[in-house]
């Protein structure tokens, strides 16, 4: 159907084709006394865990508990960048299955997820990143996953507010570009998971905050206590992002993480005037725009731990210096929003999905600035994980244990791009 | 931009300092007595606490020095700063 | 020592002067020297100078033309002519072992900034608090102006002098540059 | 054309000044001292916006920051071009350009209004249910359609030629709000040495004061008592007062910052002068007077333009002398309706109906009623009528009965008010619910902050005074200034706006009853929202949007907040708070951004070399911070014809390499040589002095992390070299190392990077080119043997020079004072020139290293390489116990066969030149997903060789020299054969020179 020969009726006749439900999208049940699995974290990963659990596996006994609400942490804080082009391999896999997945997620969930997929450019200013970026080009060609190089003037005319003007002080020699690559709504991701997982008879559990991990003379996890209190299981998968350190600490480890604070902001919405996403990771600068208008700015973390969901403003400010750099046009734009998310960051800045030291104990962590984009492949690999008790080939790179062996995946430092 | 009290300088803003990760995280003396795991751990395995932290920063564009502190991780309020090498203050939440 | 003629950092740089509110001056020829060690056993250095070496945070002490400026517990910038005969006397002064001092002559460049709009202009780039009630006069101290690490010594009430790695002398010229043209005129 | 509702005297307005203007094309006046809103409302303009969404036609609801409808487009030209700004916050100047948003083709006939009739479709989180199929069409169809429809204004197209400035600012007692509780403030706080600021949004001081009419403070006019108070504090030397600067953030350690707009409310602006100025300022004690702002009832049709705030009809009245209407009805639940009723009656504006949501009247009613007023108490409003213009408004006994129709073309409207605890909440202070003023206000403070007055709930004007004094004094004692404490001055004439009403008002219909008005959020849209499921305010907030417009919900929240309750049958503290964020009005970018532009963005560093480089057309690259000589072409040249003659001069005969950026490091002390033993792989502590030795730096991890050359001078003074990259890094190891794990080493560090500029001279006839300019280093071979290190002089200058090779050539490193090495360079240049030989940059500097297999950190290696991936294993001291990364090369992953091998890739096309970063592969046909086996790390065309070379990691590279394996081209893939990465002068022979 080519576009143009839609007219704002038949759009009409479209929308109505699935008229408006007005039943609540989840149900809010009491915890219960005991389940197959208790999902810890109601954000958009451990959701979609929660879902495969039993829309793949058949284990619909699951709760999800969350201490606040559901999708209210770094699902409903991100930039909603989507992307794959990733340089490790065990990395692109991951990000690929997942960028797989995003491409019919609205009709998996029967709920629209907005995945949108304008094209992800990132931008290369000197000599280094030209190398850098080809790297991944010809890694991601040789994994099958499309992510090509741009000329300055075809990245202009793919990204027309870019600034080719000369004297630049980071001039734009180039941009990798992943054409898949996109944004999708971030609430609508939690709630649309939540939604579905609900129907298939998962409990989401919200305002309950999980105060210890019971285990059984083995050793083994037996259940969990919580402010709304105790719940039996034998398999616990903890998801709780800049959390997890507080959490896997109820179960006496001590992880390979740290917790700093991330912050985005966004502009005044106006009409439309950004095509696509744009990253620098050289200095440090990621804009899309929104559907409703506003442009959507990611800056970057905080120098040092933290659990305080506000960042300072010199880092805002740095951000959007290099945006006004890039940008110049966007000066007079003003900032809207301005806020903070708590990321879980490890060593090799790659996620430690899998199982732990304590039998009945799984976790998916460490996504540090870049977790929303893997949402649907991570709760898949993370759903057979905690079912068949042992790692998807996908995930199996991705184990708490690579740090005792040394079998990094430092996608950060191979790459030096921001994730 | 958080007020950092400098042992040595006294209060100075944040863009002064370097971070520098958990406190007393001594390097083994002997590394190679540790097995991969205990050097993994040493390596990489943090307290990550929400709440009091105890942690190194570097007034780097100050003094130069090296610092411990006591810090919140929740209000970011720092609550005492130390000597490098000095234990651990105790000090109620 | 040199037949050949020593470089100014500043030259080519437009720096701002404003009639009665700043004027920068680049501070020519400078020697620089690095001292690091325990306070304790520099008091003879000290002495070679004709002062007291500072060992209250963020002093500087001045004997004539020469300068120590306390930039650390362990760290002094020296400053003095730079034919002054005391630097080859200097090494000598440091009990083995105990310190170490080196020629960073040529690392900074450095600009005496006064007037009435110095504190200002500084405060443009330089998140310190410069009244002088808390920078008092006789105070230095390493910090940021912008995004270049400096030294910055308050000669008197509002006289600066200003210190910045050699590469970063254009960036500094500019960013004073602008600061000082939005000093200039005050809003309405 | 004729302000026909411009009251003949009064306001705050400078009559005799007339500015003219337009709005959407028409011309207009107006007088200094009008903003936009009042300047239109004088000439019955009330139609200014249309709605995000149903694009409904918009007026004006408030007079301040926290206007939701009023949003226009103000145009300076030149790329001068600022959306959505509030005209209630636009100063008005001559010649003002403004035009209204999101319609078309007109304000007063917009196709969009079509959305208006398809609410039902558009309503809150329809999107998330369908748009779906087919499953392309969201991309293709919808979302084109949706984010055309969505935005409110244009973005500027042009480059902004503004200037923006930054300010870091320090005092002892920082004011939010100029009102009265802040004047108080000041004036308690500043009767000390204390250095006070205050800040206010607005072009004049004054807050509530300037619409006060009927007042008397301390037996004056409210107005006197305002002009005296400012006066007083003018005078005050230690007192700054800041006006038209917002304080939109409240950070940790009370850091505050502003943003002061210095310029807008000119017409011909000095182009020398910021646009606006960010304050980044830091209080030891903070006050925040931030008032209050009064609440809209819903109700259908309460969006019409002529229904407004009661509260912001007496300021356009009273401050601006406009009248906002000729017939008004007023309905309220709050005392300060009256108030304005009071005063509009006075200017000649019909007051047909004060309509009392509540039971029984306050005593003010009374009063009105005397003067012939019609009031009336237990009512409610079920709707407005009117097209362009409320036309007509619908009144009846809110406990059922017949509702009567009243035409007028004003409606003014109280819910009470809400304090405004914005900044308190950025602040973490803990907030509590007030049943008795329906809102939230400041429970406990968690920084060294007051708030004072409304902004706490003290509606009362003597009250808030009194407050404010209390909160002043308070805050100066705190930061350590003893003042006295303020009389409490006598206040008559003000009316306290006491009641308000929360939510639907009774018998309301919920549709087209709007509780966010820009972003057309209705009170159904909320109710539906509970009803699927939405309990926690933050996802009524982020499903329905209500509160996330540009007024981030200021008159909104706390009715959403009613609705959210009463659908879901729990009290408004059960429901929560949204937690407010900065900015508490939007922020400029540019000023966020500041001075930080163009070459002020980021340091640009250059070498005391980089003049004459410029001046002989050298092409630049930039290395990290540095911006370096890539090549010199000469007039006929290309890239690679001049890199290849630079190569060649250099292979034949001799170059010269400006290596100033390097990394220089003098580590003195009796342990110098114990830490670098250390810290670098290598076994240094018995390196003879004069000698040097390549150094290799790891992380703990394993992985290279730099590398570079460690000269010894003495035996307790090294001059150690570090990456271009690496030298801040490397040095910030070495002092974290020394200060926290080896405390008891007595050694101390002293960057000298920038004092040593550095001329690499390399080639066969460095030796000759130099040999005239040194007449103190015997640079024999014997006598200066490769890696080693002389001290001497060069010109007279002082030189450290060394003998070190990165080309494979003889060579040496002529370390000389930066400020000499202009007249150095010069002098040897000319040499190099006699000799033969060429300039070269940092492009013929990577070939003629990768002729010769030297890796370069940060191109061969990751992160993620170890000494023996790079076949460097020879570096590592033998029998050293421990060094930085020791224990981790022993880690199973670091020990595994098959890691990648730094080796040398020879394409069997010589013509070819690999791509860096090409994938090697053993097959020219990869199945898709196929792993690699490694990468090209460096690929150049060799001068030297005649064909093109390459450097690679692969896996078990060294196991396969010989073999013939595959790289990936832009096209398809190219055959390579695994050679050593040593092409050039495998024997060495040629650094003996």
């Amino acid at each position: 159907m080519a576009p143009s020969r839609f007219s704002l009726l038949t759009l009409l006749r479209q929308a109505f084709s699935g008229p408006p439900d007005l039943s609540a999208h989840w149900r809010s049940p009491a915890p219960g006394p005991a389940y197959d699995v208790v999902i810890i974290g109601a954000g958009g990963h451990g959701l979609a865990t929660a879902f495969h659990l039993a829309a793949e596996h058949g284990i619909r006994r699951v709760a999800v508990l969350e201490k606040g609400w559901l999708g209210g942490g770094n699902t409903g804080r991100n930039t909603t960048i989507v992307r794959s082009n990733y340089l490790m391999a065990e990395s692109a896999a991951l990000y690929e299955h997942a960028l797989r997945l995003w491409e019919g997620l609205s009709q998996a969930l029967n709920y629209n997820v907005m995945y949108s997929p304008r094209g992800v450019m990132m931008l290369a200013h000197n000599v280094h990143d030209i190398a850098v970026l080809k790297r991944h080009i010809y890694a991601n060609r040789l994994a099958g996953i499309d992510n090509e190089w741009l000329s300055p003037a075809e990245a202009k005319a793919f990204c027309p507010p870019l600034n080719l003007a000369g004297g630049m002080r980071y001039p734009v020699l180039g941009a990798a570009l992943q054409r898949r690559g996109g944004t999708a709504r971030h609430d609508a991701v939690a709630w649309g998971y939540a939604r579905a997982a609900s129907a298939l008879g998962v409990d989401i559990i919200q305002n309950c905050e999980v105060t210890a991990i019971d285990r059984d003379r083995a050793g083994a996890v037996s259940g969990v206590e919580t402010t709304r209190g105790a719940i039996a299981a034998r398999k616990i998968g903890v998801v709780a992002a800049g959390h997890t350190s507080v959490v896997m600490a109820l179960a006496g480890l001590r992880m390979p993480l740290e917790s700093y604070p991330l912050q985005a902001l966004v502009s005044e919405p106006v009409k439309p005037v950004f095509p696509c996403v744009v990253m620098s990771n050289t200095i440090h600068a990621y804009i899309s725009q929104s559907d409703k208008g506003e442009l959507v700015i990611g800056a970057g973390t905080d120098a040092y731990v933290s659990y305080s969901q506000t960042g300072g403003l010199h880092i805002a400010t740095h951000t959007l210096d290099a945006i006004c750099e890039l940008f110049p046009m966007f000066r007079r734009l003003r900032m809207l929003r301005n806020w903070g998310g708590i990321v879980d960051v490890t060593p090799d800045r790659s996620p430690i999905i899998g199982l732990t030291p304590v039998p009945g104990l799984f976790v998916n962590c460490g996504w540090g600035t870049g977790g929303f984009k893997a949402t649907p492949g991570s709760g898949q690999v993370f759903a057979h994980t905690i079912a068949t008790g042992a790692p998807h080939p996908i995930n199996a790179p991705f184990s708490l244990d690579r740090f005792r062996c040394g079998r990094l995946i430092d996608e950060a430092a191979a790459a030096a791009v921001a994730h | 931009m958080l007020l950092i009290p400098c042992p040595y300088c006294g209060p100075r803003p944040e863009i002064e300092f370097s971070y520098g990760g958990e406190a007393h995280l001594a390097r083994p003396r002997d590394p190679a007595a540790c097995d991969d795991a205990a050097w993994g751990d040493f390596l990489y395995a943090r307290t990550n606490p929400k709440g009091i932290h105890a942690e190194r920063w570097r007034h780097a564009h100050g003094c130069g020095r090296f610092f411990n502190a006591l810090r919140h991780t929740v209000s970011d309020q720092f609550l005492i700063t130390y000597r490098i090498g000095a234990p651990r203050p105790e000090i109620a939440a | 020592m040199a037949d050949l003629p020593r470089a100014d950092p500043w030259r080519g740089l437009a720096l701002p002067q404003l009639p009665g509110l700043l004027t920068l001056t680049p501070h020519g020829d400078a020697a620089r020297l690095s001292l690091r060690g325990e306070a304790a056993s520099l008091a003879p250095l000290g002495a070679a100078l004709g002062l007291v070496l500072p060992t209250t945070p963020c002093r500087a002490a001045t004997s004539g033309t020469r300068a120590a400026l306390w930039l650390g517990p362990d760290e002094w910038l020296i400053l003095t002519p730079p034919d002054d005969p005391v630097r080859d006397t200097l090494a000598a002064a440091i009990p083995a072992g105990a310190g170490a001092l080196v020629d960073i002559s040529h690392r900074q460049a450095a600009l005496t900034i006064s007037g009435p709009a110095a504190t200002e202009v500084l405060n443009a780039g330089c998140p310190l608090d410069l009244d002088p009630c808390v920078f008092a006069v006789g105070m230095c101290t390493r910090t940021i102006c912008g995004k270049a690490s400096i030294v910055l010594w308050r000669q008197a009430m509002e006289t600066f002098h200003f210190e910045v790695g050699r590469s970063f002398a254009a960036y500094a010229a500019g960013l004073l540059s602008a600061a000082a043209r939005l000093a200039a005129r005050r809003a309405g | 054309m004729r302000a026909a509702f411009r009251m003949p005297a009064g306001g705050r307005i400078a009559r005799g000044e007339t500015l003219s203007f337009r709005f959407d094309g028409r011309i207009y006046t107006g007088h200094p001292g009008d903003t936009l809103a009042s300047a239109l409302l004088a000439h019955g303009v009330h139609l200014l916006g249309r709605s995000f969404k149903y694009h409904r036609p918009r007026g004006v609801l408030a007079a301040g920051s926290e206007e939701p409808n009023a949003l226009v487009e103000i145009d300076r030209g030149g790329g001068r071009r600022t959306p959505n700004l509030r005209a209630t916050e636009v100063a008005l100047y001559d010649g003002l350009v403004a035009r209204s948003q999101n319609r078309a083709p007109a304000l007063s006939f917009d196709l969009g209004r079509i959305n208006d009739f398809f609410a039902p479709l558009l309503s809150a989180g329809f999107y998330y249910k369908t748009f779906m199929w087919p499953r392309r069409a969201w991309r293709m169809l919808y979302e084109p359609l949706i984010r055309r429809a969505a935005g409110l204004g244009r973005a500027p197209e042009a480059p902004d030629p503004d200037r923006y400035a930054n300010r870091f600012g320090h005092c002892d007692v920082l004011i939010v709000g100029g009102g009265p509780a802040g004047l108080m403030a000041a004036l308690a706080a500043s009767a000390g040495e204390a250095r006070v600021v205050l800040v206010d949004e607005q072009a004049a001081c004054g807050g509530s004061l300037l619409d006060e009419t009927t007042a008397t403070i301390a037996g004056q006019p409210a107005p006197v008592w305002l002009a005296e108070t400012l006066a007083t504090l003018n005078a005050r030397a230690t007192v700054r007062l800041l006006r038209c600067a917002t304080a939109f953030g409240y950070y940790a350690e009370n850091f505050i910052a502003i943003a002061e707009r210095v310029t807008e409310h000119l017409a011909d602006p000095d182009p020398g002068l910021p646009r606006e100025r960010l304050w980044q300022m830091r209080a030891r004690e903070v006050v925040l007077a931030t008032g209050a702002t009064e609440r809209p009832l819903v109700f259908p049709g309460n969006d019409r333009p002529g229904v407004m705030l009661a509260g912001a009809a007496r300021t356009y009245l009273n401050r601006y002398a406009v009248r906002p209407g000729r017939r008004a009805v007023i309905v309220t639940a709050c005392d300060s309706a009256y108030q304005a009723a009071s005063d509009l009656a006075a200017a000649g504006v019909e007051v047909a109906l004060i309509a009392d949501l509540r039971d029984t009247l306050p005593a003010v009613a009374s009063d009105l009623a005397a003067r012939g007023i019609r009031v009336a108490a237990g009512m409610t409003v079920l709707g407005t009528q009117g097209g362009l213009r409320v036309r007509s408004v619908a009144v009846a006994p809110a406990r059922g009965g017949a509702s009567v129709r009243l035409a007028c073309d004003l409606v003014l409207m109280s819910g009470g008010w809400t304090p405004a605890i914005h900044l308190f909440s950025q602040s973490r202070g803990q907030v509590r619910f007030a049943a008795d003023l329906g809102a939230f206000i400041p429970d406990r403070s968690v920084q060294r902050e007051r708030s004072a007055g409304a902004c706490r709930g003290l509606l009362d004007l003597a009250e808030t005074l009194a407050d404010g004094a209390r909160a002043g004094a308070a805050a100066a004692r705190a930061a350590g200034f003893p003042v006295p404490d303020l009389p409490r001055p006598a206040v008559a004439g003000a009316i306290t706006p006491a009641g308000f009403h929360l939510g639907l008002c009774p018998r309301a219909a919920a549709t087209r009853a709007f509780v966010d008005f820009q972003n057309d959020v209705t009170a159904k849209d909320i109710a539906r929202a509970a009803q699927e499921g939405f309990h926690a305010i933050e996802h009524v907030k982020r499903y329905t949007t209500t509160g996330m417009a540009t007024d981030q919900g200021k008159t909104s929240n706390l009715n959403a907040l009613a609705l959210v309750a009463a659908a879901t049958g729990r009290a408004i503290p059960e429901v929560g708070l949204t937690s407010f964020r900065p900015p508490y009005t939007p922020v400029t970018f540019g000023t966020l951004a500041g001075l930080s532009r163009g070459a002020l963005f980021d340091p640009v560093r250059t070498t005391p070399i980089h003049p004459w480089a410029e001046a002989r057309g050298a092409v630049f690259e930039d290395v990290g911070a540095w911006r370096r000589a890539r090549y010199f072409p000469r007039s006929d040249e290309d890239m690679h014809a001049a890199i290849a003659r630079e190569c060649r001069a250099t292979r034949e005969a001799l170059g010269l390499l400006d290596a100033s950026t390097l990394g220089k490091i003098e580590v003195v002390g009796p342990d110098a040589a114990e830490f670098l033993e250390r810290f670098y792989v290598n076994a240094l502590r018995k390196l003879g002095i004069g000698r040097c030795r390549y150094g290799l730096a790891l992380g703990e991890n394993g992985f290279v992390r730099d590398d570079g050359v460690i000269g010894r001078l003495a035996p307790d003074r090294f001059h150690v070299t570090t990456t271009t990259g690496g030298a801040t890094a490397t040095l910030d190891r070495m002092e974290d190392y020394l200060q926290t794990e080896w405390p008891d080493l007595h050694v101390w560090l002293t960057s000298t990077t920038e004092h040593w500029a550095v001329l690499a001279v390399q080639g066969p006839q460095a030796r000759a080119a130099l040999a005239p300019l040194i007449t103190d280093i015997d640079l024999a071979p014997a006598a200066f043997p490769p890696m080693s290190v002389r001290v001497g002089h060069i010109l007279g200058v002082a030189t450290r020079l060394f003998r070190v090779s990165f080309t494979g050539e003889l060579g040496f490193e002529i370390n000389v004072p930066a400020d000499y090495a202009g007249a150095v360079w010069e002098a040897v240049a000319a040499r190099v020139a006699a000799c033969g030989g060429a300039v070269y940059g940092t492009e013929a500097m990577h070939v003629l290293r990768a002729e010769k297999g030297y890796a370069i950190i940060g191109q061969e290696t990751d992160g993620t390489v170890t000494p023996g991936d790079l076949g460097l294993d020879w570096t590592i001291g033998k029998g050293k116990t421990d060094f930085i990364g020791k224990r981790a090369l022993a880690l199973p992953d670091l020990r595994r066969p098959g890691r990648k091998q730094l080796v040398g890739l020879l394409t069997t096309d010589p013509a070819l030149v690999l791509e860096e970063g090409a994938q090697i592969i053993a097959g020219p046909n990869p199945s898709p997903g196929s792993t690699a086996l490694g990468h090209v790390t460096s690929a150049y065309p060799s001068a030297t060789l005649g064909r093109s070379i390459a450097l690679g990691l692969v896996a078990a590279g060294r196991q396969r020299l010989g073999a013939r394996l595959y790289a990936q081209t832009p096209g398809g893939v190219a055959e390579v054969d695994l050679v050593s990465p040593v092409f050039f002068d495998p024997a060495g022979r040629r650094i003996d020179g």
